[in-house]
């Protein structure tokens, strides 16, 4: 029936193989080769730019850590991002793809703003609850607007909340050359320093933020893994169809959700204008909201590990930033080491899921391998 | 450091020592090459060779964004956990994080780049009065034009005295050469960005301008003139190198005259911690060497007027000055003071156009 | 001998689907594979086509060994498969669906590819129109864009993976006519499917797999339903149904004049009226697509009614949610078409999946109460005999007829009054039908009203109390039986719209 | 002055439809990459580097579609083979493309002549703007369309070979089935991680070339170290624009490069609007476009359905 050519085929000699379940000591094993790989790879990397990669290594453990005032301006660091990978992990739990952390950390800031400058006066205490909760309220409701659009048309909100991102970052650049301007900066536009009565108070010297932050970790925990709404998300983002036969209002509970993610990032944005920077500037999120997105997802969503390689990274920031003045060097340096980590990582993480197989021979046994 | 800081501090009055250390926020990377980083960074390499000074001894932070005060204040913050005793901020969006933190720290000085603010005891602003370098580039800009228009990319509007008296005083160079010129203003809202200054430039050439004045930070104005054929005057640092074809002559700052000063006066415990406000005479600010593709005459009529400023017998802001709208911002026989040149001029003078 | 596997196995993790099978198909033959769901019969077949790889064994193809690495390789081989779940572009036109891959010379995409297309389906009598868009296409539609695929292709060697699921009777005798067309070209026809007469009525030769493993191998001709079963279920099987007459005449549920539109605004159902009364199971008969799904979904509150009344002692529930319907005490459980889509939530265990639908009611507050579901999990899986190894095992992991008893068992579980379900027995195995069968037999003696949609005239006749059928969204009948015929159904099912308009109206 | 702005804006397009071409082709196989960005970067600075060395335009082009392949292949191995999230990885990429610039940007700069790395004379002149003989006579088009430099027309024609491989070719046909539905790809026989391979690291190397064009063209010869300034991601927006299509991408991109300029053209006396306004202005549109597209439910015009999920064969 057909005159087909017979090309030899060969027995490929490594093949991939789902994995079963990963035992706990495999986990663990991977995850410490993963770590060690990276800090090899990252090493041999300030090598051929001439570092001596031990002295770079332990100037960044180093700088993260040295002194008091060291640790609070790494765990300053680390709150932002903590709280905005909490928020973006309600939204992936949905399968939900927010890319938008940046922009909802943006507009809680710029939502927290708005009292800090014109209601400074109120007493501390109120003033700062209802900036906390104008944080919420602006994350949260720049979330909704894809969200909706989702429920209702099926916007893809991937790219919806990238481009909300910048649109609110402009919005920044708006208030702070327009209407928001500092009137006592003759003419340089920026947005005042807040009044001291308007700043997050501190606990052991570093804002509250800390605190909120660790708060965080329980409750999104909790909420994901025991309560009904938790219990929704997760269906939802199984399958929406299984979550309407259930019963569930699905648009409401996707609207819910990443009002809850885009409050969570808000906070951050609050945390960030009223603890950190005590004013509002283009800088607010800083690329927090896209890191957020990488912690979330290496962290497979558990705000535990969250929490963990929040430290990772914040650690590696605040170090690489000691590490670039003491050496001289570019501080692009530090977005390299991070790309190179972060590329061994998601190499890794693919043996959490994946194996190889390697044939021997012809009728050999199969032998696994990392 | 916090302990050797205290020691320090008791006997703070003279320690000109080899434990003494410089931090140095910079808005961009001095490796930048020509920019505002570039410039201000060859101050402090001026600094450390006059005062003998150790590479250790400085610590530089780079990239620290001033529309991130979050990230501001961990620079600086960082500067000191190195044990800095005095620490410069060169880009104007540091200032208030500065100021803060000059109370916080009050052991530690703090002196801020081109600003206003001053706390008299640890933290002043210095600034120079590059106007007076403009206006000469203003004039080297008049003579050479033959279209009659000159252009000037703003890094900020009207609403920013220190870019728009910089440029009322270059459009006084050219009209004081070429009454017809008219300047034309593009503004492109950021001290940085190569593509939008690239593009403000190309529409100003687009218009018919064969003179680019420039307050932004990077070459590409000079480099858009130059690949239309036309002619350009920099700012920060001679861009003659980077555009030889194009080059006129540029307002470049001199940054090392104030570090040394200052980080002298510190090391010596005698600093005034007042603001500083260098011009011409003290070598603050100048024109680079003008190249030549200047116009016939350019040296000898820049000469004449620079040696004037320095002797300060004339005066940039001075006597009757008449804005586009045709108010009239100073009065015959009236100088403008400091104060205003620094934070009160928000009028484009008369041969300026806004489009 | 086109295809010769010997001793092939495959893991999967610590699941052995194929033990050391052996297995033949001759050039100019069909070959029935037959097994119960998770037997392995799928697992095999993709390894021909080159979805898997096996583990350990050979394949010959036409006497040669080859290693299939790839479906390229396969269709090098000249073996073409049709996937149980369609393998189609959804934007893609028919045309190019079919030419997808293929080796054949040329690089561009000529205008004349659509009328090449269009002379191989008519050389095989296959309707397919050559531009429309698979997006737009009925199920019977894609079937034939698949085969057209598999013959534009040459292949010799063809596979099924439960072609017939799907299909309406008649694309089942038109599918079944190309089939015996190509088998007497000399092709190589291996043929998955659960039912016995399908079978029976097509295959040469059956090779019936156990547990992973080759029971079998048997002339068709030499054998019957009966030993099939047996050889399939490792043990003498009684297949019957036994009706007990239904008890309860009070009615459960009244629908009037019930219209729907379905997603994309056309009216799926029409001016559909009929009552469902306690302790009976009325079928609802029809061609696929004739409004089952969304006259289920309609009642069930996931789909907006458009006009009519759904009354529930007297009661519209019409405009309500699920939730509401849930809270005002009825109790309506729906076994949907989709399971794994629409049922449960694949990736979750099964004391998630209990949780489901009452996890709102389990407790006060905001907390989810777990433990109640273990304990239902638990239960099912010992009552059902559920395969599974854990409880906690994402459902995803079980064999299709695990997945179907762990959906019916939550469904009866929560005490239904009335119990609407869709397909039941859709790719199951024959014995785990007759399991479902007699569930919903127990759940009628309770009292349990039931509305069944299936497919399988033959049980519909036997199971069910009484039987509506429906055509293009219109009853064109609600038979006793007891009293009909399956001709005489499908009459009904088939019968012309507007006969049947003038008996309506 | 009209004419000037189209002109403006055809060149501020030019990046974008690099950006854009390349990233619908990695879309098309269904992989967002993220990383056009960190693409851009490292053809940028291979871009320069390769032509400040060698003075030789052509090297200087090869070698940043070279440098973007190489960022392009990183992104395929860990998604295609490793199967990484596609999101995350591109984002890494964008990080590690933007560092690896600014990195040896500095190195270059270091070692260059009084620290200001500049292509030579010769190599501008040779992409400078040119009139093309005849057609660049004609009034208007003349100006508007033939007499750009000649990277313009690389642009429009890789777009345009790219529009018209992937409509109407087979390998064309054959990529769009493994961005639809992979598995179904592979069924048919179609290798789906070579055809992924393939189209990511062209794409790569087409994203390259747009960052030379900033390096190099826009840069006006001189390095600088944040040259790509975010051009990529207004380079993802404008794929939606375009509805995935190349075609559509060439007229996209000069819109969009309209609207980069616009606030240089408008007359400030006429339209006042906040400086904000208009660097909002291409993300306000792609997002009333994205809503546009999903309402109308188009299946043609929207995102290759696997798109952003990664493929494993066994996987069900
Ligand atoms: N991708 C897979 N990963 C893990 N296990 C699998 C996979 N595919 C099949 N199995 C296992 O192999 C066994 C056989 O599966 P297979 O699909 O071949 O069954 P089948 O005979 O086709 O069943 P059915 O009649 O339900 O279609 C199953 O019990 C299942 O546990
Ligand atoms: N991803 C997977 N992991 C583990 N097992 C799987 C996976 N996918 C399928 N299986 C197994 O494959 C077997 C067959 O599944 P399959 O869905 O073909 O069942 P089925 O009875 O044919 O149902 P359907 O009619 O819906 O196809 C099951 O035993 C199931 O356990
Ligand atoms: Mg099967
Ligand atoms: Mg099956």
């Amino acid at each position: 029936m057909s005159n087909r050519v017979e090309k030899k085929i060969k027995e490929p000699f490594i093949r991939i193989e789902k994995r079963a379940d990963l035992s706990s000591k495999v986990k663990w094993l991977l995850y410490t080769s993963a770590f060690f790989t990276a800090i090899v790879v990252g090493g041999i990397f300030l090598l051929a730019v001439g570092v001596n990669p031990l002295k770079a290594y332990g100037k960044i453990v180093e700088g993260a850590f040295r002194s008091k005032m060291a640790v609070e301006a790494t765990i300053k660091l680390a709150v932002p991002l903590l709280i905005s990978s909490l928020g973006i992990t309600l939204a992936f739990k949905m399968k939900f793809w927010n890319i938008g952390a940046e922009g909802q950390i943006i507009m809680g800031g710029i939502f927290s703003t708005y009292f800090a400058l014109f209601h400074a006066d109120w007493p501390h205490f109120v003033l700062m609850t209802v900036m906390l909760l104008a944080g919420i309220l602006g994350g949260g409701l720049w979330a909704v607007i894809p969200a909706w659009f989702k429920t209702k048309y099926g916007t893809n909100e991937t790219l919806f909340t990238l481009m909300l991102n910048y649109i609110a970052l402009y919005l920044i650049k708006y208030l702070t050359e327009g209407p928001w301007k500092d009137p006592e900066a003759s003419g340089f536009p920026k947005i005042a320093s807040f009044e001291a009565n308007a700043r997050l108070d501190k606990i052991f010297n570093v804002h509250a933020g800390w605190l909120i932050g660790l708060l965080l970790v329980l409750a999104v925990y909790a909420y994901l893994k025991y309560t009904k709404q938790g219990f929704e998300i997760s269906i939802v983002g199984e399958s929406q169809n299984t979550a309407r036969y259930a019963g569930m209002n699905v648009k409401g509970i996707v609207v819910r959700t990443l009002f809850l993610s885009g409050a969570i990032c808000g906070i951050a944005g609050m945390c960030q204008v009223s603890g950190a920077a005590f004013t509002l500037s283009e800088g607010v999120a800083g690329g927090v909201g896209f890191t957020a997105i990488i912690v979330a997802w290496l962290a497979r969503l558990n705000p535990f590990i969250i929490l963990v390689i929040t430290a990772g990274f914040s650690i590696l920031e605040k170090g690489c930033s000691v590490m670039q003045s003491t050496f001289g060097i570019s501080t692009a340096v530090s977005s390299i080491l991070q790309g190179i980590i972060l590329f061994v990582i998601l190499a890794f993480d693919f043996f959490s899921s994946y194996k190889l197989v390697i044939k021997k021979q012809k009728k050999g046994g199969a032998k696994n391998d990392y | 450091g916090t302990k050797e800081s205290e020691k320090e501090d008791s006997t703070s009055s003279n320690s000109a020592d080899s434990d003494f250390k410089v931090g140095v926020i910079h808005i961009g990377d001095p490796a930048d090459g020509a920019g505002y980083s570039y410039t201000h960074d060859q101050g402090i390499v001026a600094m450390q060779q006059e005062l003998g000074l150790s590479d250790e001894q400085i610590i530089r932070k780079n990239n620290v964004a001033d529309s991130d005060a979050a990230a501001t204040r961990a620079a600086i913050e960082e500067c000191i956990e190195e044990g800095c005793k005095l620490i410069f901020g060169t880009s104007w969006g540091y200032m208030d994080t500065m100021e803060e933190l000059a109370n916080e720290y009050p052991d530690v000085m703090f002196s801020h780049g081109t600003g206003y603010k001053s706390n008299g005891t640890n933290f002043n602003n210095y600034f120079g009065r590059i106007y007076q370098a403009r206006y000469l580039t203003g004039i080297a800009a008049g003579l050479k034009t033959k279209t009659n228009k000159v252009g000037y990319v703003a890094a900020m509007g009207s609403e920013n005295s220190e870019v728009t008296g910089g440029l009322d005083a270059f459009a006084m160079g050219v009209e004081s050469v070429n009454p017809d010129a008219k300047v034309y203003v593009k503004v492109t809202n950021s001290w940085y960005d190569p593509t939008l200054e690239q593009q403000a430039a190309e529409a100003l050439l687009d218009l018919g301008c064969d003179v680019l004045g420039q307050h932004c930070d990077t070459t590409a104005p000079q480099l858009a003139a130059q690949n239309r054929g036309v002619w350009g005057c920099g700012y920060n640092s001679d861009m003659t190198k980077d555009a030889p074809e194009a080059h006129l002559t540029a307002a470049v700052w001199n940054w090392g005259v104030y570090y040394t000063m200052t980080t002298k006066a510190v090391m010596e415990g005698n600093w005034n911690c007042e603001n500083y406000f260098g011009g011409m005479a003290d070598g603050l600010v100048d024109i680079s060497p003008l190249s030549d593709n200047c116009a016939e005459g350019t040296q000898e009529a820049i000469d004449e007027v620079k040696a004037k400023i320095v002797d300060g017998s004339f005066q940039v802001f001075e006597g009757e000055l008449q804005d586009n709208q045709g108010n009239i911002v100073c009065k015959d026989g009236e100088v403008l003071d400091d104060a205003t040149i620094t934070g009160g001029i928000n009028w484009y003078y008369r041969n300026v156009v806004v489009q | 001998m086109a295809i010769e596997l010997k001793g092939i196995t495959k893991t999967f993790g610590s699941v052995v689907a194929n033990n050391k099978i052996d297995l033949c198909v001759k050039q100019g033959e069909i070959l029935a594979l037959l097994g119960e769901n998770g037997s392995g019969k799928t697992t095999l077949m993709n390894m021909l086509s080159g979805i898997y790889y096996p583990d350990s064994g050979s394949i010959y193809v036409k006497g040669k060994e080859v290693k299939i690495t790839s479906p390229e390789d396969a269709n090098r081989l000249g073996i073409g498969m049709i996937h149980q779940h369609f393998k189609l572009v959804e934007v893609l036109s028919a045309t190019d669906n079919i030419i997808l891959g293929s080796k054949k010379e040329g690089k561009w995409l000529s205008k004349k590819r659509y009328e090449e297309i269009k002379e191989i389906s008519e050389k095989f009598s296959l309707a397919i129109e050559p531009k429309k868009m698979v997006y737009n296409m009925s199920v019977g539609e894609k079937q034939t864009v698949e085969i057209v695929k598999v013959l534009y292709r040459n292949a010799d060697i063809l596979i099924l993976d439960e072609p017939t699921a799907v299909l309406t009777p008649q694309e089942i005798t038109k599918l079944f006519a190309i089939l015996k067309k190509m088998r007497a070209q000399g092709c190589a026809v291996i043929i998955i499917t659960h039912k016995l007469n399908e079978v029976l009525e097509l295959s040469d030769r059956v090779t019936i797999l156990r547990k992973g493993e080759s029971v079998a191998t048997v002339n068709t001709a030499e054998t019957n339903a009966h030993e099939l079963t047996e050889l399939m279920v490792g043990r003498p099987v009684e297949l019957s149904i036994q009706r007990e007459e239904s008890k309860g005449n009070e009615n459960l549920l009244e629908i009037h004049h019930l219209t729907v539109e379905n997603e994309e605004g056309l009216e799926a159902l029409k001016d559909v009226s009929f009552e469902l009364n306690q302790g009976e199971i009325l079928g609802v008969a029809g061609v696929a697509g004739s409004g089952q799904k969304e006259l289920c979904e309609a009642m069930a509150g996931l789909l907006s009614v458009k006009k009519g009344a759904i009354l529930y002692h007297n009661e519209n529930i019409v405009g309500k949610s699920p939730r509401d319907i849930i809270k005002m005490g009825i109790s309506m459980s729906f076994i949907p078409e989709d399971r794994l889509g629409m049922g449960l939530a694949a990736s979750m265990g099964m004391v998630e999946n209990m949780m489901l639908k009452n996890y709102a009611g389990t407790s006060r507050g905001p907390f989810v109460n777990k433990k109640e579901a273990k304990k239902l999990a638990k239960r099912l899986v010992q009552e059902l005999q559920i395969v599974t190894p854990d409880v906690e095992t994402p459902v995803r992991r079980l064999s299709g007829g695990n997945v179907q008893k762990v959906l019916l068992g939550r469904e009866i579980e929560s005490n239904p009054n009335v119990l609407i379900t869709a397909y039941a027995v859709r790719g199951l195995d024959i014995n785990s039908s007759y399991v479902i069968y007699d569930a919903l037999n127990q759940q009628k003696k309770k009292g349990v009203g039931i509305l069944f949609i299936g497919e399988d005239l033959d049980v519909m006749l036997e199971l069910c109390d009484r039987i509506m059928v429906l055509c293009h969204g219109k009853v064109t009948g609600i038979v006793k039986a007891d009293q009909t015929t399956k001709e005489q159904l499908g009459l009904l099912m088939t019968d012309a719209m507007e006969k049947e308009e003038g008996q309506h109206e | 002055m009209i004419i000037k702005f189209l002109f403006a804006a055809i060149k501020a397009g030019v990046p974008l439809l690099f950006g854009t071409t390349g990233e619908i082709l990695s879309e098309k196989v269904g992989n967002l990459n993220l990383g056009v960005e960190g693409m851009m970067f490292m053809g940028a600075f291979c871009g320069f580097a390769v032509g400040y060395y060698t003075d030789n335009v052509f090297l200087a082009i090869l070698a940043s579609a070279g440098a973007g392949m190489l960022g392009a292949l990183l992104y395929a191995v860990l998604t295609v083979t490793l199967r990484a999230n596609q999101n995350v990885t591109g984002l890494t990429l964008t990080i590690f493309g933007s560092g690896f610039a600014s990195f040896f940007g500095e190195l270059l700069i270091k070692n260059s002549v009084d620290g200001t790395p500049k292509l030579s004379s010769d190599f501008v002149a040779g992409l400078a703007e040119k009139s093309i003989p005849v057609l660049g006579k004609i009034p208007v088009v003349g100006k508007l369309f033939f007499s750009h430099n000649p990277i313009v027309y690389l642009a429009v024609f890789i777009a345009v070979i790219c529009g018209v491989y992937i409509k109407y070719t087979k390998s064309g046909l054959n990529m769009r089935a493994v961005g639809e539905n992979p598995a179904t790809a592979d069924a048919a026989g179609i290798n789906v991680s070579l055809v992924k391979y393939i189209h990511i690291i062209i794409s790569g190397g087409i994203c390259g070339i747009g960052g030379a064009y900033l390096s190099i063209i826009n840069g006006g010869g001189v390095w600088n170290n944040s040259c790509v300034n975010g051009q990529g991601w207004i380079a993802v927006a404008l794929v939606i624009f375009a509805g995935w299509s190349p075609f559509k991408a060439i007229l996209g991109s000069f819109v969009f490069g309209g609207f980069t300029v616009l606030q240089f053209y408008i007359p400030k006396s006429t339209v006042n609007l906040p400086n904000a306004f208009y660097v909002m202005l291409p993300f306000l549109v792609t997002i009333f476009v994205l809503v546009v597209n999903s309402m109308q439910k188009s299946k043609k015009h929207a995102q290759p359905a696997s798109c952003g999920e990664n493929y494993y064969r066994e996987e069900r």
